[in-house]
């Protein structure tokens, strides 16, 4: 197999699903990191970010790159007031009860795309699109955008939590979350700040992949794991180490049939990670620090 | 009883526990003092099998015992209280004390099903005993209060009530004293000396209280950015220079 | 007058939410004609009571249990997914002696079941279709061929039929044979495993809405393979809607079909008239399993008891031909004791003793308007 | 004069059952006020009460004139009261810096003069500014709270057993900051077990026993306190 | 008529919250006292419901065994072999941080899922396995239902009498004390490592009955029996709503869940027929939104764990409190 080989049929694809994954992981690793539980409903907060899109595509007739967006701000504040209904009054409990919780909101959310939009395969655009050829490379432009996406987006997220103060009060929050307040941090702010963030990149995740692929009702549960998966692989806490994971996880799939039964592929992401949790239990990169 | 020998404690770069060698004689209360992260606790945690030292050897009962689990050290006749209280916060107070004593038969799955009633009597036996030691304490009204809701000197208490649960050999205290209120203090002293004596208990003494350090221990060991400094009675550490400047403080050596 | 129900039993949540809706409107279909048409018995109205079975075992025994218990269902028509079959099958309606009949519960082992004689299909098990498709593919001089399956009952069914035919029956060369999971988002490094050892020929067995479309679709797009050919699975209006009819000129798909695809043509004039898609999968032997479950119910005087002998009665290649929609017709019939036999959209439907059918198959091509049969297959 | 804060019949717990009963206190402007009990009175639950930590069944709260009851903690904090909890009371993944930058979350412009005091006060915290808060020792652990609570400029400072821990050394220190920042002006109301010390230095003391006030008067008065001494103090 | 029905219905759900109820009891021994993550719930319920259908089917060529045996064999067999799977998977995974664990778990449960989908000589593969006797099976519907309910409710008793013996013995309080603080626990001398072992193997081992039971009364096992949802997640929201920590918290979590679960549908079905397709979409909304209630008025669970005192704690409770204010 040659090296073009290699990089168009299984790198390539494996950054760009990598990136998707990343996109999603970034978020859960906030939540985990900042609020302390694992977020089960984000996949489904993903579908629900990829058919908002879908809903400016079809609905208003812009292009889908210009529905982005407008997903990502609903379902931004689609995240706020699902943390402001469900799980504000449960934040003193024990965090497993979110768990369950935000389980509920993963079925909730899906019934709501379900009902409003359907259970058939949709796509933004009909028809497929073929790569380019750039020196010898074969790229389609949407895998372009997905990555440019994923650089601006985590680019961004990152300078934001490391210049403001903003990064630092999510950190003191996650810590002890009393003597944060007792600092002076608005605790609500900072939780609101979070799932803007995190529902935000959710959107971006779940429209990425319908972009890529197509956008069906339960996309975003079965990418749930992955996620997860990556999330921990990088580290908890980890903004870049969720980018890392992902990549990882996605370049990982992808070239995990040139050694394995293809029906193994899902496995490979909790392969790697079983692998790293034995070397470095705390994840590539040390996790808990944003 | 216990020899220390050339322990050292890395944390990455930082060196907690630099070359601590010295024996603690059966019978004796060996009081530690020293300057605010001079590697004391660090030191009970190597004693006690919470580290592993980065080198050096500790031997305990004529044994080798570098590296074995806490656990194991427990079973050995090694108790320790926490610096920062450690205590079962959903357990009740009555229960911090009742799950201390080893070998319990009804830890084993077999006497649960199969031998209830060893398990029961067992059971009075040690309630009783933890019944005991909360009276003493001045806890009885907390104890069936979960234990993390206890105030803070009263974890500090559980903590060192868990050590009368069990027939030890050598008991670690890390600061018993803080967050005690004195009153109560010197009832815990006599009980110390009480268990010293009768019981042949022997202790390691973490304190900044002067008071009962002078009261209780016999010979004092200062320790320094992880060496020991100098060891010798109450008196001869108290006025050493070197531990004046770093532990007690220029203006006065009598806090008291 | 007492309404006559049967319990529709579909995997309308889980993983084949998106084929579950057709499935059932076909199903509903057949009981409107019927209800249009004089109803059972004394103009009795039949029911369809729906049931999420939701593709599993536990939703599946749960929704069957409430119909037979609950609602008092005559007979079931479902669940989709075999394993919701069997066990709804072995805990609930074998047990209570109730006839059930589904639509797309392909696995073998449906036909071993130790069932008195109440499980039936109006699915061909996957062994007639993937012989049959390999041989067709064989005739129409198709050469390497690459089997990419879903790694579930239905793909793994298929594809071992159509090995076993293909490559050791006919001789016929298999490059690559590779199952796949659902719900992953890119299936490229399955293809160009898949495109390694130079077949032309990608068969996927797959569902059209769900992963299937996906793999289709990028082998389209990064130029995998020339040819492509799709189980029944694959013949879903979805791939002409998403990837467009200009790009599947190279794609054909089998689906079962009657002898004389006459019923077919009545049957999807009937569905696009409630607004239905006659292409999407498995609509067709869902009607027709509603259709018989009411011609057996009919023929069994509305009594549960009799469905299972019915069942076999109305279906078994003697009698008057009935078509989709003709309840009229065969309510009479019945009524003058002529032995009926029914003829549907998927399939002639004679059961033999296993309550399974042998199916008859047509392989297919995206024309202007849709799929348009190509040939029939034996 | 008018009190600084003052906490009139105060009754409330965690839960149902009331743990504080009817406590009243003050503490006025540029005074040390030194709470003293057995373990388990209140003393700590009286400080939480402050920033409204538990549930409050009866009484009111007055901050400079204002009835902070029911204010949110950050609202407090903003409002210019300042505390170091007793336990859990440095944020563990952070390090040594980041705590203080924490301290000073409210400030704005620079706070390197800040930063300063804090280090010459503590040196050992100078040196280890990157560590972990959470792998300090007891002491050191006990030095970044109270550096926490320095950044900022507040009105009062709820000190709850600042010296817990502490060497000698320290202790003294401790309280000489305390008279140190009492003399800029901030009131101080603490909770200490080192009752006798705490007491000489206090201008005025509260005892507490079983949730309900005992004692009060000025240190003095209460270390001359023969039931004082011997109840609460250690003979 | 109307009556049977209804009383064919009960038994078939009450059978469902005995074998839901076992899994919970199980999760309660590793979450509730251990404070395990376990989010594999659906591998040792795989484990032990293939296990018992291999020991208990009749000979068959496609796979391994049909060994033909009783169905106690199986059932003791499919403990044996959750527990035996457990074991490793324990020694590995259990030194992870909780939250660690739970997706090192899942990793487990869906690496145990694919396997069984995909080996075919093991499992007969994406079929399943079928024929699987149950016990008392021949008589009729409603009286073969009530005789597994006796079973599987006797299976029920016994495992909840010794789980509960076992929590309220210094074991219990043990477990619950490694589960507080784990460095303490070891200080005061317990062996946590092997301890959390034991409690993993053993819930493990009533995960894998669970299973058993499930395939016995379907006569079937596949692998969409394994879905996470209904074989991992649906375990984890009864027992968090039940009350985790408590043994009868989880069995009444079962019953809750599983009601809520089952009965939704009935109540979806009232919309108008046109809507008959969105209303089951409605119902996995309803079933959020009930999950949403309950945690909102019952955060703690149903049943919320008890303050295990001593052998007569319950009483002295409510004296200490009355002399505490
Ligand atoms: N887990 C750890 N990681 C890194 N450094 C540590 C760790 N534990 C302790 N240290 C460092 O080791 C030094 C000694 O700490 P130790 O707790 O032994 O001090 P100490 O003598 O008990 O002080 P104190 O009297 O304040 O309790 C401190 O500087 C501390 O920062
Ligand atoms: N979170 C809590 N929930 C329930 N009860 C509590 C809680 N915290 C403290 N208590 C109870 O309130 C009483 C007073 O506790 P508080 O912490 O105020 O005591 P304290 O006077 O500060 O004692 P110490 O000197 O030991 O710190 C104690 O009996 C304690 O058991
Ligand atoms: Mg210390
Ligand atoms: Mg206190």
């Amino acid at each position: 197999m040659d090296l073009f080989e290699l990089l168009n049929f299984y790198v390539i694809p494996g950054i760009v699903l990598g990136s998707i994954y990343a996109l999603g992981a970034v978020g859960i690793t906030l939540i985990f990191a900042i609020l302390r539980y694992a977020h089960l409903a984000h996949g489904d907060l993903a579908t629900f970010g990829a058919f908002v899109a879908l809903a400016c595509v079809t609905g208003v007739g812009v292009p889908p790159l210009a529905a982005l967006p407008v997903a990502i701000l609903v379902t931004a504040a689609v995240a706020v007031g699902i943390d402001k209904v469900f799980y504000e009054h449960l934040r003193e409990r024990p965090k497993i009860v979110t768990v369950m919780a935000s389980l509920g909101i993963a079925l909730m959310l899906r019934s709501v795309v379900q009902v409003v939009w359907g259970v058939d395969t949709e796509t933004y655009s009909r028809g497929i699109v073929r790569p380019e050829d750039y020196f010898g490379l074969r790229i389609r432009d949407r895998e372009l955008y997905t990555v440019a996406a994923l650089i601006f987006l985590v680019g961004g997220l990152q300078l934001f939590l490391t210049r403001s103060k903003w990064g630092k009060a999510m950190r003191a929050m996650s810590d002890n979350p009393n003597l944060a307040l007792l600092s002076g941090i608005d605790n609500k702010k900072v939780v609101m700040l979070t799932w803007v963030i995190a529902g935000g990149l959710c959107a971006a995740s779940g429209f990425f992949l319908g972009y890529n692929t197509e956008i069906k009702s339960m996309m975003g549960w079965h990418m749930l794991l992955p996620m997860f998966a990556a999330a921990i692989l990088g580290g908890v806490g980890r903004v870049e180490g969720a980018v890392l994971g992902g990549l990882i996880v996605g370049i990982a799939e992808e070239l995990s049939v040139l050694v394995i039964p293809s029906e193994y592929k899902a496995a490979m992401a909790f392969a790697i990670l079983l692998f790293m949790l034995l070397v470095r239990p705390t994840g590539l990169l040390k996790g808990k620090v944003l | 009883m216990l020899e220390l020998d050339q322990l050292v404690m890395d944390f990455g770069k930082f060196r907690a526990v630099n070359n601590c060698s010295f024996r603690v004689g059966e019978g004796s209360i060996t009081g530690l003092i020293g300057p605010n992260g001079a590697g004391k606790t660090t030191l009970f945690n190597l004693i006690a099998g919470a580290f592993h030292p980065s080198s050096g050897s500790i031997r305990f009962l004529g044994e080798d015992v570098t590296g074995l689990a806490s656990h194991q050290l427990f079973h050995k006749g090694l108790v320790r209280t926490f610096q920062i209280p450690h205590e079962f916060h959903k357990l009740t107070a009555l229960e911090n004390l009742m799950m201390v004593p080893p070998s319990q038969p009804g830890e084993s799955l077999f006497s649960n099903w199969f031998a209830w009633r060893k398990v029961s009597s067992a059971e009075r036996d040690v309630e009783r005993q933890a019944y005991e030691a909360l009276d003493f304490l001045e806890l009885t009204h907390v104890a069936h209060e979960p234990a993390g809701n206890l105030s803070g000197g009263q974890k500090k208490l559980l903590e060192l009530g868990r050590t009368m649960m069990t027939d030890a050999k050598l008991v670690l205290l890390d600061e018993p004293a803080a967050g005690v209120n004195r009153t109560l203090l010197r009832k815990l002293e006599t009980k110390i000396e009480i268990l010293n004596r009768d019981r042949g208990y022997t202790f390691i003494l973490i304190e900044h209280d002067m008071e009962m350090i002078e009261k209780l221990c016999a010979p004092v060991i200062c320790m320094a950015e992880g060496r020991v400094l100098i060891e010798g009675d109450f008196q001869t550490v108290r006025s050493n220079p070197q531990v004046l400047e770093a532990y007690l403080g220029e203006t006065t050596g009598d806090v008291a | 007058q007492a309404d006559v129900k049967i319990g529709l039993l579909g995997g309308v949540s889980g993983p084949i939410a998106a084929m579950a809706p057709a499935m059932v409107d076909a199903a509903q279909l057949a009981v409107q004609q019927v209800n249009e048409q004089g109803g059972i018995g004394d103009g009795e109205k039949l029911v369809g009571v729906l049931g999420d079975s939701a593709c599993n075992p536990q939703n599946g025994t749960d929704a069957a249990t409430k119909a037979v218990n609950i609602e008092g269902v005559s007979g079931i028509v479902g669940p989709h997914c075999s394993g919701a079959v069997l066990a709804a099958a072995g805990s609930v309606t074998i047990p209570a002696g109730i006839v059930m009949i589904t639509p797309s519960g392909t696995s073998p082992e449906i036909t071993g079941l130790d069932d008195k004689g109440t499980v039936f299909r109006t699915v061909p098990s996957d062994d007639y279709q993937g012989r049959a498709l390999a041989r067709t593919l064989k005739e129409q001089g198709y050469g390497k061929v690459a089997v990419a399956y879903l790694n579930n009952d239905y793909g793994t069914g298929l594809a071992n039929a159509f090995k076993a035919e293909y490559a050791d029956a006919l001789g016929g060369e298999i490059t690559q044979f590779a199952a796949h999971e659902e719900g992953k988002a890119s299936y490229r490094s399955n293809l160009a495993e898949l495109a390694k050892g130079g077949a032309d020929t990608l068969v996927i067995f797959d569902y059209g809405d769900g992963t299937g479309l996906t793999i289709l679709r990028q082998a389209l797009e990064n130029g995998f393979f020339e040819k492509f050919v799709g189980g029944d699975g694959m013949k879903s209006d979805a791939v002409i809607n998403e990837l467009g009819a200009e790009n599947l000129v190279s794609f054909v798909a089998s689906s079962p079909v009657g002898e004389k695809s006459e019923s077919l043509d009545m049957f999807n004039e009937a569905f696009k008239g409630v607004g239905g898609d006659p292409d999407a999968i498995f609509a067709t032997t869902s009607y027709d399993a509603a259709f018989l479950m009411a011609l057996a119910l009919e023929k069994a005087g509305g009594k549960k008891e009799g469905v299972a002998a019915a069942m076999l009665e109305v279906s078994n290649g003697t009698g008057e031909a009935i078509r989709p929609g003709e309840w009229k017709k065969a309510k009479e019939l019945i009524a003058a004791g002529t032995a009926i036999d029914y003829k549907g959209a998927a399939g002639d439907h004679n059961f033999d003793a296993n309550g399974d059918v042998p199916g008859t198959y047509a392989l297919w091509e995206v024309g202007s308007s849709g799929y348009e049969v190509i040939m029939e297959m034996k | 004069m008018k009190a600084l804060l003052s906490m009139e019949g105060l009754t409330g717990g965690y839960g149902d059952a009331d743990i504080l009963l009817d406590v009243s206190l003050h503490v006025d402007a540029d005074e040390i006020v030194a709470i003293v009990g057995p373990n388990g009175a209140g003393k700590s639950t009286a400080m939480k009460s402050v920033f409204g930590l538990l549930t409050i069944r009866g009484g009111k709260m007055l901050f400079d004139g204002d009835d902070i009851t029911r204010w949110a903690p950050n609202r407090i904090v903003q409002r210019g009261i300042c505390y170091v909890p007793q336990v859990d009371n440095i944020f563990r993944e952070m390090s040594i810096h980041e705590n203080l930058e924490m301290g000073g979350f409210l400030r704005k412009g620079d706070l390197s003069a800040a930063y300063e005091r804090i280090y010459t006060l503590f040196p050992d915290l100078k040196e280890r500014y990157r560590t972990p808060a959470g792998s300090l020792s007891g002491g050191q652990r006990q030095m970044v709270a109270m550096g926490r609570a320095l950044m900022l400029d507040p009105k009062l400072l709820l000190l709850d057993e600042p010296t817990a821990g502490l060497s000698p050394k320290y202790m003294e220190q401790i309280f000489q900051i305390c008279r140190d920042v009492r003399d800029t002006g901030v009131a101080i109301l603490l909770v200490e077990q080192h009752a006798k010390q705490a007491l000489a230095f206090a201008d005025r003391g509260y005892v507490l026993a079983a949730g309900r006030n005992r004692h009060e008067g000025s240190g003095a008065n209460l270390l001359a306190d023969r039931e004082v001494a011997e109840m609460f103090l250690g003979g | 008529m109307e009556l049977l029905g209804l009383v064919n219905y009960a038994l078939f759900t009450a059978i469902f919250i005995a074998i839901y109820a076992l899994l919970a009891l199980g999760l309660n021994i590793q979450w509730g006292f251990a404070g395990l993550f376990n989010a594999g719930i659906a591998g040792f319920f795989a484990v032990g419901a293939y296990t018992s259908a291999v020991l208990s089917t009749p000979a068959d060529d496609g796979r391994l065994g049909g060994f033909d045996l009783h169905f106690v064999i199986g059932w003791i067999g499919a403990m044996l072999a959750a527990a035996l799977v457990a074991w490793p998977i324990g020694k590995i995974c259990l030194r992870f941080r909780s939250d660690y664990l739970a997706i090192a778990s899942i990793g487990v449960a869906e690496i145990i899922r694919l396997v069984i989908k995909s080996e075919e000589v093991l499992t007969n593969g994406a079929r399943g396995i079928n024929g699987i006797p149950r016990p008392a099976g021949d008589i009729g519907y409603t009286e073969s239902q009530i005789a597994y309910l006796v079973i599987v409710l006797a299976v029920l008793i016994v495992a909840y009498v010794l789980v509960e013996r076992q929590f309220n013995a210094p074991w219990g309080r043990m477990m619950r004390a490694i589960r507080d603080n784990e460095h303490a626990a070891k200080a005061m001398g317990k062996d946590v490592e092997f301890r959390r072992l034991e409690a993993f193997i053993f819930g493990a081992a009533l995960m894998g009955l669970g299973g058993a039971l499930f395939a016995h009364f379907n006569r079937s096992i596949t692998p969409e029996a394994i879905d996470p949802m209904v074989a991992t997640f649906l375990v984890w929201i009864m027992l968090i709503l039940g009350g985790s920590g408590n043994n009868r918290g989880a069995i009444l979590g079962a019953a809750v869940v599983w009601i809520i679960w089952s009965v939704s549908e009935i109540a979806t079905d009232r919309l108008p027929h046109e809507y008959a397709i969105q209303a089951k979409y409605i119902r996995l909304f309803l079933i959020g939104l009930m999950l949403q209630l309950v945690l909102r008025f019952r955060p703690e669970g149903l049943l919320p764990e008890p303050l295990r005192g001593d052998l007569r704690g319950s009483r002295r409770t409510t004296k200490s409190g009355a002399d505490h204010t």
